[in-house]
């Protein structure tokens, strides 16, 4: 009865894991509180999104992922 | 992965290229090399009507000292991403139609990173459906590249350069 | 013929390509058949260093039941005018190098008439490079065309079109 | 002791042959005469350039080609 939670790009050597599985269900303060607080601060901030089953949200504070579903952390994309 | 409403076939296999393209999209994402030359000769092939193929080929460049480049990508998104940037472009440019393919996981200087195509009637929309791709396609694909150098790994931060070309297309 | 400046040097033969291409010029007129794959994958090849490489094929259109296109040229201008054109692709987009091979003779539908590819450090300087080499081509190497219909041959008139491409580069 | 005229393009369907021998020297007055009332009148037209040894003349009028030279006649080139 979990929500995996998938740190990409940089986001994932700030969180120094790859994914974690949390209980779910999980909203957006339930996320800022499962991530630490570094990456809750990257999280907090315009550039960074959040998707949820494949899904980036237009609103990324309306998060509401149920049992089974991944929440993946979006840093901006890298230029070059 | 959501479905796009494009029909799909397939090409017969060209004498030269063993490669088989999708029509009008072929889109890819490749955990491997690709050949270039080969992969170009059957999207001509497959696209004998069009008047004229714009080709973007982008190689990993040797600058700096970089060993190597690792792009990592969430595939839920990637896909699909490309695939729907295809279908605008297809439209919005009236292409005979697009190649897109781009490579994820680690790459060496001089390696390719990306190759577009577009196909169409005219020349001016072949080259502004490549330019077009290209600039889009960063955006539509979310990838995060780092390098690796004498000291190790470094991510590569966005670039306000990247915000600039998306909005010539505005 | 006037001599370019450039010092032109041969580059060993890619493992793929059976083609030999001149960097940082390669300029042709060819009477017959080009191998667009094999041509891009050999310049890929002496390009090694650039970041991108943007390429247009131009192909015999199918259009209005032609049959067969007819290029004639004046070759005392023609090949100097093309070498001069890559010339100034070269020094104004800042390339690694450029390729300009276009066909003469008699075509039909479907083969090729043009390719032409840059190789750059930079993404936008290649398509740039590409998109004025084509604009260019026309005046610079003094073609003249026509077509065979049903009814017979028909010289091609120039286009309005034409001069405004020109335009956009002054 | 002659100058080549070559007729290019559709000029060659015009004159009706490819090219034509004549005697040297030659200028812009005696091209005219050489060319025929059709050719010289498209001649005439600021679009149709001429070349002589492999340069296109800046000023047409000044030509003056001399024994073994090639003078080239040049209609616009095509579109499409």
């Amino acid at each position: 009865m979990s929500v995996t939670i998938l740190f990409l790009g940089p986001l994932r050597d700030l969180a120094g894991e790859t994914e974690r599985q949390v209980e779910a269900p999980l909203d957006w303060n339930g996320l800022l509180k499962a991530v630490g607080p570094e990456v809750a601060e990257q999280l907090d901030q315009e550039r960074v999104n959040l998707a949820c089953k494949g899904k980036v949200l237009a609103d990324k504070r309306s998060l509401y992922a149920e049992d089974g579903d991944e929440v993946a952390l979006l840093p901006p994309v890298s230029g070059g | 992965m959501p479905k796009t409403v494009t029909k799909w076939r397939c090409c017969p296999r060209s004498a030269v290229a063993r490669l088989s393209i999708s029509t009008p999209l072929d889109v890819r994402l490749l955990d491997k090399g690709l050949s270039v030359g080969e992969a170009l000769a059957a999207f001509n092939a497959a696209h004998e009507q069009a008047g004229g193929v714009v080709s973007f080929l982008g190689k990993v460049r040797p600058d700096g000292g970089v060993k190597a480049l690792e792009l990592t990508h969430y595939e839920p998104l990637t896909q699909p991403g490309m695939e729907s940037l295809a279908q605008d472009a297809l439209a919005r440019f009236e292409l005979d139609g697009a190649l897109v393919w781009h490579r994820v996981g680690v790459m060496t200087p001089g390696e390719a990173i990306v190759l577009v195509a577009a196909a169409s009637r005219h020349r001016r929309n072949a080259f502004e459906a490549a330019d077009f791709l290209m600039d889009h396609l960063k955006s539509a694909a979310w990838f995060w590249k780092r390098e690796k150098r004498a000291d190790g790994w470094h991510w590569i931060e966005p670039r306000d350069a990247d915000h600039a070309d998306l909005a010539r297309w505005k």
